[in-house]
């Protein structure tokens, strides 16, 4: 049972779900994504904003007035993961371009690459619970031997030694009825992220503004999750739309300085930035 | 919760030919609570009783190793009117054994805490304990049942699931008469939990 | 899955000298309503692990009709862990009348898919099951958890996170008897995926 790789980015819904319609592209959502994913479509190409009005006028007309049946749940909710997740690959591959040298656009394929990883990851999630879905369908119709115990073998069961008083036995209610979450809304579906650009902006511009210039290397000492070196990352790349920072790098995949370049810096600035990333 | 598998599907009339009625006969035969009467099985096949009778003695003697295989740990004996798999009765101490050990005279922690879920929240069903204990409680209910501490009180006629009771032997064991009597608990309980029932 | 019961009693003295494995093995497998691991039957007929793995073998054998026998109409599958009688499945439609086991509903797409990541994922806590769902999964793994699929794992001690992961029963429902027998989807979730885990 087991898949190769290739095998994951083969359309696997049916053509009846939700169709797009693009200047280049015309056919199934799911299709759409696995030219992504195989990169037969730049992701530039791809207006997010059209993608998304078609989506939610083809949920519209699955709306009878009684709401969505269960498919179109699925539907919907199979696209909102893929959209932030598209959303985010857009954005990583419109960062800044022009003036960077080699390295950092090889850093900004890594940064992309991280974003289209997860696309797959979720695509193979997706894919393999088909296998979970047809594993317990067939198991649903096995029969297995569960018959009551024959009389002579349970009456000869040991008697049943019961040592909780009132009391504990009330205790012990309460401790199993009291729930251990507090439900709330939770926003993390949002896909906050834990950590965050901002903050790390805010780590990076106080470290900058002394003066002296640092290397990227010094800038992440200290940073072990590789989350936070990204963010860390990705706001630098921030700073530098901002034109805060500048770099300076003297050789393809060599050390890269970052220098503190902002003339009228404001930490006020540091509210906005990042707000592309849906913070 | 509804089992759409078997609802509407056709009722199994009759086995296909190529399965002989043996076969078909010891595989219900592992699967059923209750002594099965020949007319019933001979239905359920879909062969004449007097077939079904020879396949019965056929099988009786297989598994009493008269057919040229082994005598075999368990026995097809008629009881009642019907035909049922019991232990050899050679193997009655080895199988009391294994039970005596899987039904230790204490509950578990575990069994204590679902227990105590039940009494306080009865009629509840499966689903309902489960998503309260957020564990699969399966093997729990049934040692509870088997233990008598709790009875099945009625199955929901919509969705099948069956709700469970405390039997009077809780009460005999907690001292107490009544329900009435289990000291009260938090009742921002009685709202809070109800939200977890629509699980199932 | 027995572990609701408490092991503080001794353990069982073992068969008698002439009475075979295998038979006894048999005997056993007629009254128990769980998987029972290799393990745990060597213990109860107190004898080595290594001969009880072979009686298994050999009653594997014997019901699949490869030890002159015929084929059986039930089988011993290895299933969540642990050894269980499962009629023949040539024969489920032939049965099917004579169980009444209520299949639960279908699950949604989102639980497989979040099911899927717990399953690949464990033990996981709901925040990482969120990222990379990327969408709410609060109700969905209430529903799984309910169903008795994945359980309590762990709480962390420094974020309070409780991680999750699969059950048994998980195993029991998809019939694979080790998480090993999951589809290896592994080279697709190793590379760079990894940076986001970390951030949970």
């Amino acid at each position: 049972m087991a898949r190769s790789p290739e095998s994951t980015v083969e359309p696997v819904d049916a053509p009846a779900g939700f169709r797009v319609t693009l200047d280049d592209f015309d056919g199934p959502f799911d299709l759409l994504l696995s030219l992504i994913t195989k990169r037969e479509l730049d992701i530039t190409e791809v207006s997010l904003s059209v993608v998304t009005d078609e989506f939610l006028a083809y949920l519209r007309a699955l709306d009878t007035g009684d709401g969505y049946d269960s498919d179109g749940l699925d539907q919907a909710s199979e696209f909102l993961v893929v959209a932030v997740t598209l959303l985010d690959l857009k954005i990583a591959s419109l960062l800044p371009q022009g003036e960077l040298v080699d390295a950092e656009d090889v850093a900004l394929l890594e940064a992309r690459d991280l974003l289209f990883a997860r696309l797959l990851q979720y695509r193979a999630f997706k894919e393999v619970s088909g296998w979970f879905a047809a594993g317990i369908e067939a198991e649903a119709h096995r029969h297995v031997r569960s018959v009551r115990l024959e009389d002579q073998y349970r009456e000869t069961t040991p008697e049943l030694k019961w040592t909780l008083s009132l009391d504990d036995f009330a205790a012990l209610a309460l401790l199993a009825l009291t729930p251990r979450e507090i439900p709330t809304v939770g926003l993390d579906h949002l896909h906050a992220p834990l950590v965050s650009i901002r903050e790390q902006a805010a780590h990076v511009v106080a470290l900058l503004r002394q003066g002296e210039p640092l290397t990227f290397r010094q800038l992440i000492a200290g940073a072990e999750v590789k989350g936070v070196i990204v963010a860390r990352f990705l706001a630098l790349l921030e700073l530098y739309r901002n034109s805060a920072v500048g770099f300076e790098q003297l050789e393809p995949l060599g050390e890269l300085t970052v220098r503190w370049t902002a003339e009228n810096w404001n930490d006020e600035n540091l509210v906005n930035l990042g707000a592309d990333y849906g913070q | 919760m509804a089992s759409e598998t078997q609802v509407d599907e056709a009722p199994a009339r009759g086995i296909p030919d190529h399965i002989e009625v043996t076969r078909a006969l010891e595989a219900i035969f592992m699967v059923v609570d209750e002594p099965q009467s020949v007319v019933g099985l001979a239905s359920a096949v879909g062969r004449p009783v007097k077939e079904v009778r020879a396949a019965i003695a056929d099988l009786v003697a297989d598994f009493d190793g008269l057919n040229g295989g082994p005598q075999r740990g368990f026995e097809l004996r008629e009881v009642g009117g019907g035909w049922r798999i019991y232990v050899r009765s050679d193997l009655d101490d080895v199988v009391r054994d294994f039970v005596h050990t899987q039904n230790p005279s204490k509950l578990s922690q575990a069994a204590l805490e679902t227990l105590a879920v039940i009494a306080y929240k009865q009629p509840i069903s499966r689903g309902a304990i489960a998503s309260i204990r957020a564990v699969n409680v399966d093997s729990v209910v049934r040692t509870l049942l088997g233990r008598g501490l709790i009875t099945e009180a009625f199955t929901d006629s919509e969705t099948g699931a069956i709700h469970y009771e405390t039997t009077d032997l809780l009460m005999v064991q907690l001292g107490i008469n009544s329900l009435d009597e289990l000291p009260k608990i938090s009742p921002l309980l009685d709202d809070g939990s109800e939200g977890f029932d629509d699980v199932r």
